[in-house]
C-alpha cells in the first residue's frame, strides 16, 4: 500500500513537472502532424523519465513493474489531457502480443522503438461484416504453396490510428471449410508494404481516428506468423485481455458532475437557481449514486489485484454503465440550457464540454464492446446464464449465409 | 375534424413525401453542419413551391385555408429527411403571430408574403436559458428596440422576426424586419449550423409593438410551433425507426439478422411505441387547435415528440453499430437535429412546466 | 357518428338509474358470495334492459349490434364499479365460440343463461408449463376407443372464476406424437363433472379470481369436440381474438392522473407544495403525455372501426405501455407520502388507491400476455423482425426436452 | 478499513446467512402480512442470541466493539430472508442516539440492554411526509411529551422510542419509554405488517431531551440507519437477483430455458449491475463511517440500494410470470420489504435532497 503511494507521488510530481510542456495548454491549436509529434517526444520523455511500459518485463524494455503502478501513473497522466492517446492500443497490445510470440533480436529493437513513440502498431481487427461477431471475418491469407509466404486480401474496418501505424497485428482467414473459430490465423504486417492502403473513416463527432485498411495482394512471409495455422482466435482472445487492467473514469471519460453542479447554481429554472429544481436534483443524485459506486467498485479491484487476487470482470460492467450514464448526463445538461445549448464550435473536449460529450457518446456506447455484448459477458461469464442461440456454430464458414 | 386523415390530407402527405425523397441528399445536409450560416435553399424553393408556405394561411392573404392538420402532415414529411432550413415552422409561427396580434396594414403586407415563401420569419422568444422571460433583456420603447436577442433558429437568414421584448407596460411582442442597418446579426456556431441561429442585437430599430399580453400571445405561438415541429419530430423518429428495422433485418451476426437478438427486436418495438404515441399525440392536437384546452394538447405532443425523437435517434445509431457512429451515416444528422428541435422552442422542463400548469389549475 | 352517441346517452341514463341498487356504494362490504349473487341479478337486470351480449347475433339471444355499441356501454358502465366482473370471461371468450362450433338447440339455452348471468363458463388454457407457451401444454385428452368417448387427465392453471363456473372450454393434447401446435384438440366441459376439482390461487394482492383446475380421467363425449381432432389450437387462437375490441383505460386500470395531482396539491416536498417539485412535475407531464397518446390512438382504431376500416394490433401497445406506466407511477405516488405512504388496510380498489393499484400491477403485466410477448407481438406482427429461434418448432411434442 | 472484507467479517456474513437458512419461513412471513401488530419473535431471539444487537455497540457497554461494516454484512444477511421484525437496525439507531446525545446514566441504562437484545428501539422522527419536520409536531416541554408521532416502524413493540419533537429551543430529539401510561400505540394497517408500525401517541408523558441541534442529530441518525438498511436492501435485491436467475434457467417455454431470451437475460444482467452498485456503495459507507463525507456515502448508498431492490424484486416477479405474483411465491415479499425499506427512513427526494445539499455546498 506505502509503495503504491509513494510511486504515485513521485509520478503525480514529475507529471506536473512537464504538464506546461506537453499537457493540454501546449496543445490547443495545434494540427493533428503537430500533436502526434508532440505526442512522440511526449512518449520519448516518458522512456527517458522511466514511465513507459510500467508493467512491461525489463527485457522487453520495460520497468519490470505490476498492474497497479501501471494504474497509478494512468490515473495521474490523465489530468493533464498529454498527447498519449497515439501509442495506447500500440502499446497496450499489438506489441505486447508480438513479445510474446517472436523470436529475439529485431523485437526488441520494434519495442524499443514503440516504447519512445518512434513507431506505432495497430491492430487489424474488426471488418465490415465482423464487428461484435469477430470471428465471422473475411479477409483472407492464402498460401502461396510454392514459397510458403501467406497473400492477404480483404478490408479491415475501425482500425485506431492505423494512419500512422508502421504496424499492424491481423488475423485473416487461411481456412473457409472449417467453422468459423477455427479457420483463422494471426500475423503481423507492415503498414507500409505494397498494397496496404489506409483510409481514415470520419465519424459523427468530426474527428478521423479509426480507418479502413485495404489488403490488396500483400505478400507476408510465414515468419510473420504468430502462433499456428488456424489458431487465430485464440490469439486474438490473447491480445484483448493484455490491457484488461486499464486506467478508468466513473464519469464514462466525459464532464465531471461537478461540472453540472457548477452551473445548475446559476442556471435557472421556473426564476430560481436551476439546482433548486427536483428534476436537476434527481439527475445530480442518481449520477453521484452511479458514480460514486462504480469509484468503489474500482478501488475493491485494485485492492483484490494488490492482495494477489485475480479481480473479477467488472470491467464489463464499468463501460457499460459510465458511458450510459454520461450519454444521458451530457443530454440532459444541453437541455437544461435551453438555447444556449444549441452553441457549439467543435472545439471543446468531451471532458469538459456537455455537446462534445454528448456528440461522441454513442462512439464510446459501441467501440471496444457494444453494451448488447457487455451485457450477454456479464449475462453468461457471471451470472451462468445460457448463451444467446448462434446458429452458425459448428458450420463451415463458407455454409454459413451471409 | 376527425383524428382519420382523410383522403385529400392522405394525398398531401404522399405527395410531400415523395417530393422530399426526390429531392433529398445527406451530402448536402452534411455540408451544412460545417458551413455556417447556409440552409438548404433547394429544400426552401422547394417548400414555396409547393405551396407548403402558404398551407396554413387564410385564402383572404394568398394562402390555402387549411390548417395544422394539412401543414402538420408537410412537417412530418419534412422531418423524415432532417430538412435543411427551419423556416416551414418559424416563419408560419411569425405568419400567425401577424394574423392574431397585428393591424390589417401589417397584415396586408406581409401574410402573402409569407404565403408565397419570399419572406421567411424567425421567432425569439428565449433569453438564453429562460424561454419566456418575464422581463426580457430586449426593450422596446417608442417604437424602437435595444438590446439583443440571442440564439435565434433562422435568424441568420430571415427577413423578420418576432420577438418578445420588455414594453412600456410589460412583455410585448414586437415585429422586427431584420434587413435594416442598427441590426446585427452574429452567425452562432452550432451543432446543427443549418438552422443558421443567430444573435440578433438591435440598436434603435424600428419595431411594430404587436396587440395583447406579450406572454400570452407567446404562449400561443408557441403552441402552435410546438405541434407543427411534433410532426417534424415525429417524421425524424419514423425514419430513424424504418432505418433500425430494415438494419436489424439485413445486417447478420452470428449466423442470423441482428434482429433475431431480443435486445435489438425489443429495442426497435419500444421505439415504435414511442412513435406511435407522439403521432398520435401530434395529431390530436393538429386536429384540436381551436379546443380550449389546446395548450395541454399541444404540451403532450411536444413532450412524446421530443422523447420519441431523441429515443429513436439514439437507439437507431446503436443498433447500426460501428456504421451508424460515422460521418457518412444519416444517424448523427438526426441525433443532431432531435437535439435542435428539443431545445429551440423549449426544452422538456419548460413544456412539462407549462402542461402541469395548466393541469394543476384545471384539477 | 350521431347513433353512437344516441346510444351512449341512452345507455348512460339506464347506468345511472342503476348506480344506487348495483353500483360500488351497494357492493361495499359484502362478501364474494353476495357479491356475485348481487352480480347475477345486474346480469338479469343488462338482459331485460337490452344490454346484454349487445354485438351477439340475435338468434343467440343478443342485440344484433356492433363493436362500437358494445365499447360505449362499456366505457359508461366501467364508471359506476358494478359486478360485472364474474361475466367478463364467460360471456367474452367462451360462450360465443361454442356457439359458433356447437350444434343449435343445447347452445342456446345455455348462451340465455349464460347472458342472464345463471351460468358461468370459464375458460381452461394455461398450465403451470404453459403460460406464454401455451402450444406446450401437458393435459392430455385420450380416446376410449371402444365408447368414442374422451377422458381428460392433467392440470389447468390461471383459470379464472373456475370457481363459480359450470361449464369450461378446454384445449388438451390428443396427440403427443405430432409438433406441438397439431397435437391439441379442444372441447367442451361440465364443471360439476366428476373428476374435476377447482382450487382457488391466492394471489399476491391479497385477492383470489385464478384458479388450479385438475382433471382426474374426466369422461367426456366426442360431441363435446370443437373443431376437428389436432385443429385446437387453431380454435384457440380464433377464441382469444373474439374480444378484440373491449374497453381500455390509458391509465391501465389504476387511479386517474388527477388523483395525483390532487394530493400533490396539498403534499408537502421541502416545505413547498409537492406539484411545485420537479420531479412530481416530470412525472405528472409525462404521465399525462403517454395517457392522453394512449386515449389518441384508442380513439382512432374507434373511428377507423366505425368507418369499416380494420384496426391494427395497437391493442398490445395499449396494453404494454398503460400497466406498466400505472405500476411506476404507483410506485411513485407511494413513496410521495413518505411514511404515511406505508398505511394499506387491503380495502382499496386499484382504480382509487396507489397501494392498490401498485400491488395488482405485476399481475397486470403478466396476465393476458405478458410485456415480453407484447413486444414481440410488435415486433414480429407490425415491424416484420424476425421471430425469436424457437428450437422446438417441429420436433415431436414428446421429443422435446421439458 | 479496507473495502475488502477481511476473514473475521467474511465468516461473520457466512454464518449469519447460514443460521437465518435454516431458520427462515416464508409462510411464517406471509402469516405476518395478515396480522396486525406481530412480528416473527424467532427472528428477533436469532438476532440476540447470535450476539447481532451487540455488534456495533462499545464493548464498555456489552458490545462487541465492531462497527457498520460488520452490522451491515448481518443486516445483509437478513435482507436476504425479508426478516419478521425492524429492530436490527432501529434499536441500533436508538442506540447510537443514546450513545452519541444521552449522559452517561441514560448509557448505562440502555446500552447493556439493546446490546443484549432485551430491549428493543424505535425510531420517530417523520411528520408524515416530512421526514425531518423543521417544527415537529410533537411538543417537548418541561421533560414532558405531548403530541402524536405517525406511522412508527416498530412502533407497535417496542420499549423505547428516540422522536424528533419541537422543543423550548427548536427542534430536539427526546429518549421516552413506551411501556408507561398516556402512551396510547394505534397499531397502523401496512402492505408489510412485520414492521408493527403504529401511532404513538403521548399525553404529559415524561421524556429526556437528548443534546446537540435536533436536526442535525437526528440527519447523523439517520445516516447510520440508512447505511444498515441499504445493507438489508441489498441483501434483499441479491436475494431476488437469483430467484430471478435460477428460475430463468430452469423454467422453459418454447423449447429453451427463459433465461436464452435476452428480454429476460439482459434484464437479469442489468440487475446484476444495480445490485454490484448498491453493494458497493454500501459498503463504501460502511467503511467511512468517520469520515467528514460520510453523510454523502450514505445518502449514495441509501439512494442506490432503493432503486436496486425496488427494481430487482419487481423485475424478479415479472421474470416468474404468473408464478410470481401468487401469493405463495416470496416475490411479493420482497417487493412490498423493498417499498417499505424505500419509504421508512425517508424516501428518494428525501435523500436526493440531502445529497445534492451536500454536494451543492462543497462545490
Amino acid at each position: 500500500m506505502v509503495d503504491i503511494d509513494a510511486y504515485r507521488e513521485r509520478a503525480r510530481a514529475w507529471l506536473d513537472s512537464q504538464a506546461a510542456a506537453f499537457g493540454h495548454a501546449a496543445r490547443r491549436g495545434l494540427s493533428v502532424a503537430e500533436d502526434l509529434a508532440l505526442g512522440r517526444r511526449w512518449q520519448a520523455a516518458k522512456h527517458d523519465a522511466g514511465y513507459a511500459g510500467i508493467s512491461w518485463k525489463k527485457e522487453h524494455g520495460g520497468q519490470g513493474l505490476g498492474p497497479l503502478q501501471k494504474l497509478a501513473f494512468e490515473q495521474e497522466e490523465m489530468k493533464h489531457g498529454f498527447p498519449n492517446t497515439y501509442f495506447a492500443v500500440s502499446l497496450g497490445m499489438p506489441v505486447p502480443i508480438m513479445l510474446r510470440y517472436l523470436p529475439d533480436g529485431w523485437k526488441q529493437e520494434r519495442a524499443r522503438a514503440a516504447l519512445r513513440g518512434d513507431e506505432i502498431w495497430c491492430q487489424l481487427f474488426s471488418e465490415p461484416a465482423a464487428g461484435s461477431d469477430l470471428a465471422g471475418l473475411r479477409t483472407r491469407a492464402t498460401r502461396d504453396e510454392a514459397t510458403g509466404d501467406w497473400i492477404i486480401n480483404g478490408q479491415k474496418l475501425w482500425t485506431t490510428w492505423a494512419q500512422h501505424a508502421d504496424y499492424g497485428v491481423i488475423v485473416a482467414r487461411t481456412d473457409p471449410t472449417v467453422p468459423k473459430h477455427k479457420g483463422l490465423t494471426y500475423f503481423w504486417v507492415d503498414m507500409k508494404a505494397p498494397g496496404v492502403t489506409v483510409r481514415p473513416v470520419k465519424l459523427a463527432e468530426g474527428s478521423s481516428h479509426v480507418n479502413e485498411v485495404f489488403f490488396d495482394d500483400v505478400r507476408i512471409s510465414d515468419a510473420q506468423r504468430l502462433g499456428p495455422v488456424g489458431g487465430g482466435f485464440g490469439v486474438a482472445m490473447e491480445t484483448l485481455v493484455i490491457e484488461r487492467y486499464s486506467a478508468t473514469d466513473p464519469a464514462g471519460f466525459g464532464p465531471p458532475l461537478a461540472l453540472l453542479i457548477e452551473q445548475a447554481k446559476t442556471d435557472q429554472v421556473r426564476g430560481r437557481p436551476a439546482i433548486e429544481d427536483g428534476r436537476v436534483r434527481e439527475r445530480v443524485a442518481r449520477t453521484y449514486a452511479i458514480q460514486n459506486g462504480l469509484a468503489a467498485i474500482h478501488k475493491k479491484s485494485l485492492l483484490a489485484l494488490e492482495a494477489g487476487l485475480q479481480p473479477g470482470p467488472e470491467g464489463a460492467l464499468h463501460k457499460l454503465v459510465s458511458v450510459r450514464t454520461r450519454q444521458k448526463l451530457s443530454e440532459f445538461a444541453i437541455d437544461l440550457k435551453g438555447v444556449s445549448g444549441l452553441r457549439w464550435d467543435g472545439d471543446g473536449e468531451r471532458k469538459d464540454d456537455w455537446v462534445a460529450s454528448w456528440i461522441s457518446a454513442p462512439t464510446g456506447r459501441i467501440a471496444g464492446g457494444a453494451d448488447e455484448m457487455l451485457l450477454n459477458t456479464i449475462a453468461e461469464k457471471i451470472l451462468g446464464l445460457p448463451q444467446d442461440h448462434r446458429p452458425d456454430k459448428g458450420v463451415p464458414f463458407n455454409a454459413i449465409a451471409q | 375534424m376527425s383524428l382519420l386523415y382523410d383522403e385529400a390530407q392522405q394525398q398531401i402527405a404522399t405527395e410531400a413525401a415523395r417530393v422530399l425523397d426526390d429531392a433529398y441528399s445527406g451530402e448536402r445536409l452534411k455540408a451544412l453542419l460545417e458551413a455556417k450560416g447556409a440552409y438548404d435553399q433547394e429544400f426552401w424553393k422547394t417548400c414555396s413551391e409547393q405551396g407548403w408556405t402558404a398551407v396554413a394561411l387564410p385564402e383572404e392573404y394568398g394562402g390555402l385555408g387549411l390548417g395544422l392538420v394539412e401543414l402538420g402532415l408537410i412537417a412530418e414529411a419534412c422531418g423524415g429527411v432532417a430538412c435543411g432550413a427551419p423556416f416551414l415552422g418559424s416563419s408560419h409561427a411569425a405568419a400567425q403571430a401577424i394574423l392574431r396580434f397585428a393591424g390589417e396594414a401589417t397584415k396586408a403586407e406581409w401574410l402573402p408574403r409569407f404565403a408565397g415563401g419570399e419572406a421567411k420569419g424567425a421567432i425569439g422568444f428565449a433569453d438564453a436559458q429562460d424561454m419566456l422571460p418575464v422581463a426580457p433583456s430586449l426593450q422596446l420603447s417608442n417604437g424602437r428596440l435595444n438590446g439583443v436577442k440571442p440564439a435565434v433558429s433562422g435568424g441568420g437568414a430571415a427577413d423578420l422576426a418576432v420577438v418578445l421584448a420588455s414594453g412600456e407596460h410589460g412583455p410585448v411582442l414586437a415585429l422586427v424586419v431584420l434587413d435594416q442597418t442598427n441590426v446585427t446579426r452574429t452567425l452562432v456556431d452550432t451543432f446543427d449550423n443549418s438552422r443558421v441561429t443567430a444573435d440578433l442585437a438591435f440598436d434603435g430599430v424600428e419595431a411594430i409593438a404587436l396587440s395583447g399580453d406579450g406572454l400570452e400571445a407567446a404562449r400561443t405561438i408557441l403552441c402552435l410551433q410546438a405541434v407543427v415541429t411534433a410532426h417534424e419530430q415525429v417524421g425524424g423518429a419514423q425514419k430513424m425507426l424504418t432505418a433500425a428495422r430494415d438494419y436489424a433485418l439485413t445486417r447478420k451476426a452470428f449466423g442470423q439478422p441482428i434482429g433475431a437478438f431480443q435486445s435489438v427486436k425489443h429495442r426497435i418495438a419500444e421505439d415504435y411505441v414511442l412513435v406511435e404515441l407522439a403521432r398520435a399525440n401530434a395529431q390530436h392536437a393538429a386536429v384540436h387547435a381551436d379546443h380550449p384546452e389546446f395548450g395541454r394538447y399541444a404540451a403532450a405532443a411536444r413532450l412524446s415528440a421530443t422523447e420519441a425523437y431523441d429515443t429513436v435517434s439514439r437507439d437507431a445509431t446503436q443498433v447500426h453499430g460501428g456504421i451508424g457512429v460515422t460521418w457518412e451515416a444519416d444517424m448523427h444528422l438526426h441525433q443532431r437535429r432531435a437535439r435542435t428541435l428539443a431545445i429551440e422552442i423549449g426544452n422538456m422542463i419548460f413544456w412539462e412546466d407549462a402542461l402541469v400548469d395548466a393541469l394543476a389549475e384545471a384539477a
